[in-house]
């Protein structure tokens, strides 16, 4: 039956981070968005001991988590929501300051890489560190300075050495979100994409868990950027950085056929990017909201109900601004509803994220324009959101690289046919 | 709880309508478009596939209660044909269902059961007028109350099967609030006008209807003497366009899709080229995307949430847009091919431009 | 000096063609619009008469004409501008009606094809028909069915019989505009491209004048359109069609030199994009004169000089509107303005013609839409400049075809490195 | 006639200012960015390219006459290079060129030479306020006549180099007409805030105004005693705005296409991917039809046609959102690269997005 009831528990959720959204985040984004690298530690702090009194370890969606949920669903009779939550906490959190909400301790995408591809004694390894006492972080290293979305050019190597077992990394990474978090401020670790085989391109990329401390390993950058600015963005190179064998993401046995790695990889996409869709979501809330509660504050309320012809040209941005905002919005939903029930999502994973990489543009820039010299000046946070927006439709694909993917899917096409 | 399954008996009725959006109306589309109507059987048989019938309490004759979402699926697969011939089959529910949402007991006991239990039957209304800033809210048919009846004054166009019609709902303003009056054809000052041609949905009967001073007893103001609220019948107006809109491009997005991964230009597939191929993607996305939003307008409406109406208000802005630009493109990726009207494309692109202007023409 | 100032003859010329388009054209628009493949031979027959009292014959951007003018020119010391007049022309016919306008007698696309690519002798054995009595039509046969804006891909065959020293061609040609009215209602003629090299590719591509009566040359199909119903659009077979040799267009020699018969029948596009974007801005101006005109009707006028917050949102889209219109018209002007000084202008045509598809669509789209139920009927012609608009993004090279000459053109890539 | 080609002086003139801009600005924006200004050589130099000194004629010590139309080309050229910095530079601009288009002969005499025969001096202008729909025809600061003087009460901001300025042009609502008024910096109840941060030209240094019942005798209303139509000098503040917008837009084009055309990805460059190639097309046609909207616009000003007031805001318009299309997909094309605040693309979205709220912040 199609239905579209908010669930109880993500109602409950929500309360509670709103107000920490409200609380924890709004008074300081000036502050963090004008002191870049300074690191939000108070919210690190308090979100670390929120998740951890509720049991939550790592943010990333987790396996773990949704065969938990799946045990009490056996129970309850209740299909699983675990990634539908997830959404509704990062679009919440994002309303609040998605740069400070990409300081989420637990993890995010090294952790969820960890999730999605590694054995079960990985997971125990890797994520346990997530329910200590301090706060850690862990980032995913794919991007490096000659290339962008495209994975097959990774020259990061990764070399078996036969005598200690160990696996000897090579190569630069950049754009490293919360890197320097992972590896420097807290125990956590990086998953980095290198190559074992240069010569077979894709199939050759496999990922591996650094941990902070390996020798060899060093953040050499933090970049300076338009927006996000409370989140750190990494270059990190490794210099014959050793790992154990075993840090080899997934059992050892898909070494030989050399496409699964990639594909396993790839897969990771699936569940992450309606999640990062979700957090453009979340800035466009907050712009729209605050739009609409500016004009109110001059006696202007949108109504709607009448004919274009009969809008005022404020009317029919804000309306235009409210139908891409909630249509984004269900693409999200039912991207994470599907990865909830466990039915293949790459179209509609891409969909949602590169429709909100765009609405979250068009709604930032048009809010900025709306609002004259006041959506311009500081005084307001619609001109930061217009930056911290636009990452949305480049980070974990750009709005390219997702159309590709919505393309080949509907036209049955393989990444040979389409280019 | 979210999910965005159809029921299995809502899996079984848009099977049913799609064969028959395909088999009959898509097949039919062109030549009665360019012949100006589809013929009798056709609409006979979309009338037996149930929908409007399935909306009607077997109380009222029919077999099933009102959903707004299965209409909404119901609406998209059936446009998913053709828009006109869904808009013809479902003429009837513009007089009925009105009705059924806020006729008095009496008008549901006596209008109802006649169109529920008997065959296709041209019940029809009379709501959108010749003018720029048409409005349902605020209209410039007046109905004035007088020595205990209603007189009504205006002009009304876009009249589906005006001619023959066995009954009108006819929308007017009533001291700046939009009522609906059920007015018998024999009226004196009902006047039908001229058939009408129009930019796309031309195998519609459609026609001009003049109101010169009709006369209507007070009982046959629609809820009774004392009106209704009509917002909850134009949400159901609103989701009917989004949902054909949906339709409509649907059909257009996977004609155009498959042109181009059959057609063959400098040595590889169109739709290998990243600028169509993108095109596509984003067709796609729109058309899910306003699918999804009128879904949820359709199931708020259901459950009468308090935002249903600016949803559904919201779901067919979206809608209309969206069908613009799908079935716009659609037309270019054809190319030439694409202009020419052996191919169905031209005509979804002019049915595509009619979702704002046709409100009043489809409800749910 | 940069000047906008419209010549004197041009605004003479523009006086009498707007007299003929209000007089001529748009009293007979909706006629001919639901009366597909009738003829308007009153306009045909007034404007050939009128051409031919002044001398102009062919329709096409005549060098002659352009040589004329430059004599001229060197006497009165101004500088040329016969393209721009006859942009100019073309967008106030269309304005009138497009359709008709592309009934035009002259020669269109054919008669531009000779100019550009035809030896003098050519000009003369067959331009001179235009200036007869009766209207004579000429056309452009380029798609085939199978092909659409790959020219490469033309399989029509021109053989040369050694014997009889004559070209034999077969193929079949679709999409030929005014083919009927050039081969079979006058004593006209259609340039067809063939190939008399199949191995060769684009190299192998030439154009050939077959004249009306040419046996083996039969009309097959008139199409049926969304708009512009009142000109035909021709499908034509040639079956063992004979043409003397010299109706190869261009001088013999070009034919060892393979590829620079292809160049030369590119180069006619230089010329006639700009003109087909010219009409697409006549629909645009008559669609936006018309919502002026109708809501003026109303007592609304546009207030321009606010900003964006203050307007309605009809104002708003007129204005937009506006924008759209003047913007796209200048970049025809200065196409042809280019085209006058013998400057290259392969970028700015196709600038000029993808702007020109794109705003003419938009335009009359919106136009349909503002105007409600009033715009949708056929009680006004704004639901029929929304069919005829259409064509303006397919025909002589489509949107994405310009698009891919213009980026050719900004990154200096060849076909080859951008495809 | 019609020509599209810059006169030989004109040339001379595009290519110095091209030069400064791209040695100059462009070298020193991103710090000046960060640091929040220009050196005050970088500024002086500029100024020395005369723009501003060669649109005073010589009996107010300039050294030609004004062209809107040169304005245009000079003020595109120089944004090429930075849109701070262009403002910087031009911002005496704003003082001098309303009273040489509207002053009296008196007030040209009195402050035209001092400021075409010095050096770049900070005389500024007083303009834009704190509402989301300022409007230069209805502001909300109030000049109200008073005993033979004005007195003006209001809140400006935006007010380049306020806290040094040597004379204010304050702009207010007189009767419902908006008039200017010169304003010394001393002036009793002038007070001079905070300097304002904004989304871009961080490096242009501008304060928020308070204006509480400052006095100005008559004789200092610009134009005079009667004062003025102040639409020409409107008229010059949009062609600014849209000639820089232009500028803008051409340098983040440049700099998107060069870097597409080095950068490779999947095997080939960036360019040759259809996608990316054609988001350049449209860039650089929609630049193209923008300038030449921006050049018919100062034509008709510098021929005073009737239409040059619609012209320039349409040219204004068009300009606004071009130049965030342009920026925004140049951003788009470095991909994570166009983030960092390494590359200037970023720095170009900010400033291509305050076109449409900074008019009054440049003339030309």
């Amino acid at each position: 039956m199609i239905e579209f009831e908010m669930p109880k528990p993500i109602a409950q959720q929500r309360y509670v981070l709103q107000t920490i959204a409200e609380n924890m985040m709004r008074p300081v984004s000036r502050y963090f968005d004008e002191h870049e690298h300074e690191i939000p530690w108070d919210y690190i702090n308090f979100m670390h001991m929120a998740m951890r009194a509720t049991g939550a370890g790592s943010m990333a969606p987790s396996s773990e988590k949704k065969e938990g949920a799946e045990t009490e669903e056996k129970k309850e009779k209740r299909p699983p929501i675990g990634y539908q939550m997830l959404a509704f906490m990062l679009e919440m959190l994002s309303w609040g300051d998605v740069g400070i909400y990409l300081c989420t301790p637990g993890g995010g995408l090294g952790a969820a890489a960890v999730e999605a591809a590694g054995t079960p004694e990985q997971k125990q390894k890797f994520l346990a560190r997530f329910s200590e006492e301090k706060p850690v972080f862990a980032a995913m290293a794919m991007t490096e300075p000659h290339c962008g979305s495209d994975t097959s050019a990774i020259r990061t190597t990764a070399v078996l050495d036969r005598n200690t077992n160990e696996w000897v990394l090579n190569g630069e990474k950049i754009f490293v979100t919360a890197g320097h978090k992972a590896l420097v401020e807290s125990n956590g670790f990086v998953v980095v994409w290198a190559t074992i085989d240069p010569s077979a391109g894709r199939a050759g990329i496999r990922s591996f868990v650094v941990e902070a401390g390996t020798p060899g390993v060093k953040v050499t950058k933090l970049e300076h950027k338009m927006g996000i600015r409370a989140s750190d963005t990494a270059s990190i190179v490794l210099q014959d950085a050793r790992v154990p064998f075993e840090n080899l993401l997934g059992s050892p046995e898909i070494q030989p056929d050399t496409s699964k790695g990639f594909k396993g990889a790839m897969a990771t996409f699936d569940a992450t990017r309606p999640l990062v869709a979700a957090t453009g979501v979340g800035v466009a809330r907050a712009t729209l909201e605050l739009v609409k509660e500016l004009l109110a504050k001059q006696g202007i309320q949108i109504r709607y109900g009448l004919p274009r012809s009969k809008l005022t040209n404020i009317e029919r941005e804000i309306i235009d601004m409210e139908v891409m905002l909630r249509s984004a919005w269900l693409l999200v939903l039912k991207a994470v509803w599907m990865a909830d029930n466990r039915k293949p999502n790459p179209l509609e994973a891409s969909m949602a994220k590169l429709r909100a990489g765009d609405i979250v543009t068009k709604i930032t820039q048009r809010a900025v324009e709306l609002m004259g010299p006041i959506g311009y000046s500081r005084d307001y946070l619609l001109e930061k959101w217009f930056r911290d927006a636009k990452i949305t439709d480049i980070y974990e694909g750009t709005g390219q690289i997702n159309r590709l993917v919505v393309a080949r899917n509907i036209l049955g096409y393989s990444g040979r046919e389409l280019r | 709880m979210y999910s965005f399954e159809p029921t299995d008996e809502q899996k079984m009725l848009i099977d049913a309508v799609n064969r028959y959006a395909l088999n009959d109306l898509r097949r039919k589309a062109h030549e009665a478009d360019e012949g100006y109507g589809f013929p009798q059987e056709i609409i006979d048989k979309g009338w037996q596939l149930g929908v409007l019938q399935g909306s009607i309490p077997e109380t009222y004759g029919g077999f099933g209660e009102h959903s707004a979402l299965t209409g909404v699926l119901a609406a998209e697969e059936m446009s998913y044909g053709d828009l006109a011939g869904t808009l013809a089959v479902l003429t009837p529910a513009l007089f009925a269902l009105p009705i059924l949402a806020c006729g008095s007991e009496e008008q549901k006991k006596t209008y109802l059961p006649p169109i529920a239990e008997g065959g296709w039957q041209p019940y029809t209304a009379a709501c959108i007028e010749p003018f720029f800033d048409f409005d349902l809210l605020e209209m410039r048919t007046i109905a004035e109350k007088k020595n205990g009846h209603y007189v009504l004054r205006g002009e009304k166009i876009y009249v589906p099967f005006a001619n023959e019609a066995r009954q009108f709902l006819v929308y007017a303003n009533l001291e700046g609030r939009t009522q609906g009056f059920i007015v018998d054809p024999n009226t004196p000052g009902l006047i039908v006008g001229e058939r009408q041609k129009t930019l796309g949905v031309n195998a519609l009967p459609i026609y001009k209807v003049s109101l010169e001073d009709v006369i209507v007893p007070a009982e046959r103001r629609l809820g009774g003497v004392n009106g209704c609220d009509l917002n909850p019948v134009f949400d159901l107006m609103r989701l009917a366009m989004a949902a054909m809109a949906v339709g409509v491009s649907r059909a257009a997005f996977e004609y155009s899709r498959d042109y181009a991964k059959e057609r063959e230009v400098f040595g590889v597939k169109v739709a290998q080229k990243q600028a169509i191929a993108f095109m596509l993607a984003e067709m796609a996305t729109e058309i899910e995307a306003i699918r999804l939003l009128t879904w949820e307008a359709a199931w708020m409406v259901d459950k009468k949430r308090e935002e249903a109406s600016k949803q559904a208000y919201l779901a067919h802005i979206g809608a209309v847009d969206m069908a613009m630009m799908v079935t716009d493109r659609a037309v270019q990726i054809l190319g030439g091919h694409g202009y020419i009207r052996e191919h169905p494309v031209e005509l979804w692109m002019r049915n595509g431009r009619g979702f704002a202007m046709l409100t009043g023409l489809g409800i749910i």
